[in-house]
């Protein structure tokens, strides 16, 4: 049997064994493997990190506990770039799952840098029909929230004084598996116009793409490795980051398979002629 | 005698004390703050039906306080009330935002809860009385606007849905048009696809080798349509099975599927005149939970050596699992599925794939009969008509027309 | 880990390695695991579904809220045991053909909503001369030759066969794009094991 | 007459469902509730079939092949354990060994097959993902460059994001929507023979 023909009809174990490999060796040995940051994360990182210190911001925790894993590493970072910028970011979450770990998140994060409820953030808690609401925030946070989640009057909150609607703060960053998403960029930015991001699950990234395109959100996170970006560029060390080392090798070695199978097939389609 | 003095001295002086910090605080704040002046209330509101609703809904709609961008400019939102009877307790059942004039008010659909009347429940046929009033930017409100009346209507035709009531009609004419043709001996000319030419051939082959064949029905349930379709495609497989005396295992998850599987192929042996041929202990369930059914097939393939298999229906994260293990195996594999999540990993790891609609045309494929090929015309023909209706519809929406897009358009 | 989370886990450590060991070759502990999980799924399933959904929809309707209607469908599901009798079998087809019948009667006009009309509405954009417009001008045209790719009663030869061929092409960059975007889901779930693998190691040995 | 009367049950059953759906009325609720209900109590009330079928198989093979009577019989041990434990209502709170053998043999079991897809995916790569036609090359072109993503290239990641952005909004987006067209004209097609009564195989036959 010539070389080739044997790449070719390698015993898949083989395959097993190389990708096993991949997926141990970065659990045992730790590296550091470079993010190559894309321009619409970067353009949301670009954006929070341009807004002043006491600027508000709105961060929308749209997920539940399902699509946790890739999108709360997204919630922490930047919250985490929120807090370190003194910028005082609106909470609220359309999830019905969602207010719970929402809360869980912002006062993590806020604990870490010694920020106050209603001072330096406000939570608003969760409202159902999320179109109903985004539509209601655009004309005043105070119709769908009169109260904070922890029962606060919105009017006795001193970093909420001045703000009323959309017209109020920066913009806008809504994470969602999907469903909030869409209402975020019909119902929130068909109507009131303001900078809109989103951060989404991998698998629904391919939809989210030509809003991008068209320009009606400004940037986009997709799945544990955009979240992987938004880290490398903040500089949290969260499970974003820590998964990446992971998806590099294997998708070295498959894109290796990939390039080895074809020089494989093209030699043996020359010697056969 | 002193005393009684003092003490009414104390008396007066603390009264008038009193006095005078209820005269400094009272009117002292109105004299600090002018009145403000209120919003007008919101006006013409009028009550109607939602037309498209089991009479639970009603709209409310309304004409925007002259203060609402205008005049005084200080509305900031609308609040809107309802009761039962125009002297009952209102409930606030809505608000919206300042420059919005109308209301979707979605009742509850139940009468009771917890024994209690239900206050937000709507019901067809009952009058409910409607009020509104402006809330300012300072906290103010209007007066109440007119006292209103209307009611929900039980509605027996969907006004939105009209033209995919029509697309449904054209349909099944054309349909039923192309299989009378087919039936008066019209001849019908189909273009080949490769997985299903392939069917015989692989069966040919495990009769070869004597070995049996796997048939996979997917993970879906057994009214599902590409389930279904995969019915068809198992009767023809067990019929020439019979013919070529192989066996065919179907292992399945769901236990109405066992029910179907097992009659077709019963019924395919009769057909094919062996029913002696048939062993229901071959049609068999195994678990409804999609990975330890996965397992269960992976370890069959294995073990009884399958030559050729089909999976044929709805699939889910299973399906590469199976497609490798059937290729580690050496089987030819044939596939079709409706799942566009899964196409891939079939296209990828199958000799053959169905992809979507070839899954659902393969019906009349493989009978050849008139009757099942009648509606894979109708199918090309409704494209066309989908296709100029697209194309017309970008066209006349680029200059600004919206008649053609209204066409294809839906409520969400 | 407390005694008895060490004796679980190490249960689902062990279950874990016998799965991962089929991909060396089919072995005794694979087929260990996966005898087990099948009568383990199946015990599971009954019983949850018992609990669950036949508790809600016919000993609650039936016995306690006094829905007599609901007997007609259990009567209907108790028709599918004729099956266990070759006489009688014939009547499990009612049960069948209801079953198919609902079933095919409620989808079809949601697929003509879900999948014809509002992939249609989606892909009317206005054209325009930009790189947008372009984009919307080559979405239409794929979505037309993709569907030209699946016309089955005309032969695909000439002008029709190429941009049939070029719907193919749609296809399979549709396609590889979804197979691109699966990898990283799927490594992160063997990731999950391999952690789970390591935590309980380190667990029971010791760092 | 045993085959006409399933027939005609389908006939009307498709019709009324149909109809039900361009009714948006109280009562029209009503029957839709209702047929979803009755069909999953027919559902489950089928599972007995399953369970005997399973059974069956499964003494069937101990006793013929006396090699395969330990994995039966672990099999059937997994059956009978989940169903006595899972007898009582309280067993679906969590804590109870019916939710921990869920817990500790199920879920792990259920994950890691799940995780074998990882190997999987690799080996179909290499086998399938080869520059054989212009078909063969788009799907295995565009897969490389949707992966390439993960991987730090300086420059060259900048230019293919843009083009997996691209690549993903339009041809992928087209795509799907060609696919689901089809898939929709080609399932109603199916559901009208159905309910016509011109498809019937699932009815078998005598």
């Amino acid at each position: 049997m010539k070389w080739h023909e044997k790449m070719l009809n390698i015993d898949r174990r083989w395959i097993y064994l190389i990708l096993g490999v991949a997926v141990i060796v970065p659990a045992v040995v730790s590296f550091h493997v470079p993010v190559n940051v894309t321009p619409e994360v970067r353009r949301v990182y670009d954006f929070i990190e341009d807004l002043k210190p006491g600027d508000i911001f709105y961060v929308g925790i749209d997920y539940d506990p399902a699509s946790l894993a890739e999108l709360h590493p997204m919630a922490y970072a930047i919250l985490d770039q929120c807090f370190r910028k003194d910028i005082k970011p609106v909470v609220a979450t359309l999830s019905q799952f969602g207010a719970g770990m929402a809360e869980q998140v912002l006062s993590e994060v806020a604990a870490e840098y010694g920020k106050e409820s209603g001072i330096d953030y406000c939570y608003l808690g969760y409202k159902p029909y999320p179109a109903i609401t985004i539509m209601l925030m655009g004309v005043d946070f105070r119709v769908p929230f009169p109260q904070d989640y922890y029962g606060t009057p919105i009017d006795s909150i001193p970093m909420m004084r001045y703000v009323h609607n959309f017209d109020d703060l920066k913009g806008v960053i809504s994470l969602s598996a999907g469903t909030s998403s869409e209402f975020w960029i019909i119902y929130g930015y068909g109507r009131y116009f303001m900078p809109l991001a989103l951060g989404v699950t991998g698998v629904m990234a391919a939809d989210y793409y030509p809003y991008l395109q068209s320009g009606q959100i400004f940037g986009l996170i997709s799945g544990i490795k955009g979240a992987a970006e938004y880290e490398a560029l903040t500089e949290y060390k969260g499970e974003g980051l820590k998964s990446i080392p992971y998806q590099t090798t294997t998708h070295v070695v498959i894109l290796a398979f990939i390039i080895v199978s074809n020089i494989g097939y093209f030699a043996s389609r020359r010697s056969k002629k | 005698m002193i005393r009684f003095k003092i003490r009414l001295a104390l008396i007066l002086i603390s009264a008038s004390v009193l006095l005078l910090f209820g005269y400094i605080s009272s009117p002292g704040q109105e004299l600090e703050a002018p009145p403000e002046p209120l919003p007008a209330p919101p006006t013409n509101v009028v009550i109607s039906d939602d037309p498209n609703d089991d009479g639970h809904t009603t709209i409310v709609s309304w004409q925007l306080s002259r203060d609402d961008g205008a005049g005084l400019n200080n509305v900031m939102a609308y609040e809107i009330f309802r009761s039962t009877s125009p002297e009952g307790e209102f409930l606030q059942v809505g608000v919206m935002g300042k420059g919005l004039d109308s209301y979707i008010d979605r009742g509850e659909k139940e009468k009771t809860r917890n024994g209690e009347p239900n206050p937000r429940y709507i019901g067809a046929g009952i009058d409910y009385y409607y009020k509104m009033r402006a809330k300012s930017t300072t906290g103010t409100y209007s007066e109440f606007s007119e006292l209103v009346v209307g009611q929900a209507k039980n509605n027996w035709y969907h006004t939105g849905k009209t033209n995919i009531m029509i697309a449904v009609l054209i349909f099944s004419g054309l349909v039923i048009y192309f299989i009378t043709a087919a039936k008066r001996g019209k001849e019908l000319y189909v273009r080949p696809i490769a997985g299903i030419d392939a069917v015989d051939e692989s069966i040919g082959r495990a009769t070869e080798m004597g070995r049996p064949i796997l048939f996979v029905l997917g993970t879906g349930t057994a009214a599902d349509l590409a389930t279904i379709a995969g019915y068809t495609i198992l009767a023809r497989v067990a019929k020439m099975t019979a013919d070529y005396q192989t066996k065919v295992l179907v292992p399945v998850n769901e236990p109405v599927m066992l029910a179907v599987a097992q009659e077709t192929v019963k019924s395919a042996y009769m057909e094919a005149g062996r029913p002696d041929m048939y062993d229901e202990q071959n049609i068999f369930y195994v678990t409804a939970m999609q990975f330890p059914f996965v397992a269960a097939v992976c370890g069959l393939m294995i073990r009884e050596q399958t030559a050729t298999n089909f999976y044929m229906g709805i699939f889910h994260a299973e399906s590469l699992i199976l497609a490798e293990t059937g290729a580690i195996t050496g089987a030819i594999q044939i596939s079709g599925t409706d799942q566009l999540a899964q196409l891939p990993f079939f296209i990828a790891a199958t000799d053959y794939t169905l992809i979507g609609e070839e899954l659902y045309a393969a019906s009349g494929y493989l009978s050849k009969e008139a009757l099942l090929l009648g509606p894979v015309k109708a199918q090309d023909y409704a494209k066309v008509i989908l296709l100029t209706l697209l194309g017309l519809a970008v066209i006349t929406w680029s200059f600004g027309w919206g008649f053609f897009k209204s066409l294809i358009s839906t409520i969400s | 880990m407390t005694t008895v989370e060490l004796l679980w886990n190490g249960l689902a450590a062990f279950l874990t390695l016998c799965i991962f060991s089929f991909l060396y070759k089919d072995n005794p502990f694979y087929k260990f695991a996966e005898q087990l999980v099948a009568g383990v799924a199946l015990g599971y399933w009954t019983m949850l579904l018992y609990h669950t959904t036949f508790t809600d929809k016919v000993l609650i309707p039936i016995f306690q809220q006094g829905k007599l209607h609901y007997i007609l469908p259990t009567i209907m599901g108790i028709m599918m045991w004729t099956r266990f009798s070759k006489k009688l079998a014939y009547l499990s087809r009612i049960a069948i053909a209801f079953y198919i019948g609902v079933g095919t009667g409620v989808a079809l006009p949601l697929y003509m909503y879900n999948y014809v009309f509002r992939q249609l509405q989606a892909t009317v954009v206005p054209l325009q001369f930009s790189w947008l417009g372009l984009n919307s001008l080559l979405m239409v045209s794929f979505v037309t030759c993709t569907l030209f790719y699946f016309f089955f009663s005309k032969e695909h030869k000439g002008t029709f066969g190429g941009l049939s061929k070029v719907g193919i092409y749609t296809l399979m960059a549709g396609f590889g794009a979804s197979f691109g975007l699966t990898v990283m889901g799927r490594v992160a779930l063997l990731v999950q094991r391999i952690i789970f693998l390591r935590e309980y190691f380190i667990a029971l040995f010791g760092s | 007459m045993r085959r006409q009367i399933p027939l005609y049950i389908v006939l009307v059953c498709g019709i009324v469902f149909v109809i039900q759906f361009f009714i948006p009325s109280h009562e029209s609720e009503f029957i839709f509730e209702y047929g979803q209900d009755w069909v999953m109590v027919i559902g489950i009330l089928a599972l007995p079939l399953g369970i005997w079928s399973y059974l069956r198989k499964t003494w069937l093979t101990a006793v013929k092949k006396p090699k395969e009577r330990f994995f039966a019989g672990v099999s059937l041990f997994g059956f009978a354990i989940m169903m006595l434990t899972g007898l009582k209502r309280e067993s679906l709170m969590a804590g109870s060994l019916y939710m921990e053998l869920f817990e500790y043999v199920l879920i792990p079991i259920q994950a890691t097959i799940f995780s074998l897809l990882a190997f999987y995916i690799a080996s179909a790569a290499y086998r399938a993902f080869r520059a054989r036609s212009v078909i063969a090359t788009m799907l295995l072109g565009t897969a490389f460059i949707v992966m390439l993503r993960l991987i730090p290239l300086g420059p060259i990641s900048d230019v293919n994001q843009a083009l997996v952005g691209w690549i993903l909004s339009v041809p992928n987006m087209a795509a799907k929507r060609g696919l689901l067209i089809g898939i929709g004209l080609g399932a109603i097609a199916t559901c009208i023979k159905i309910i016509l009564g011109i498809e019937r195989t699932y009815l078998g036959r005598d």
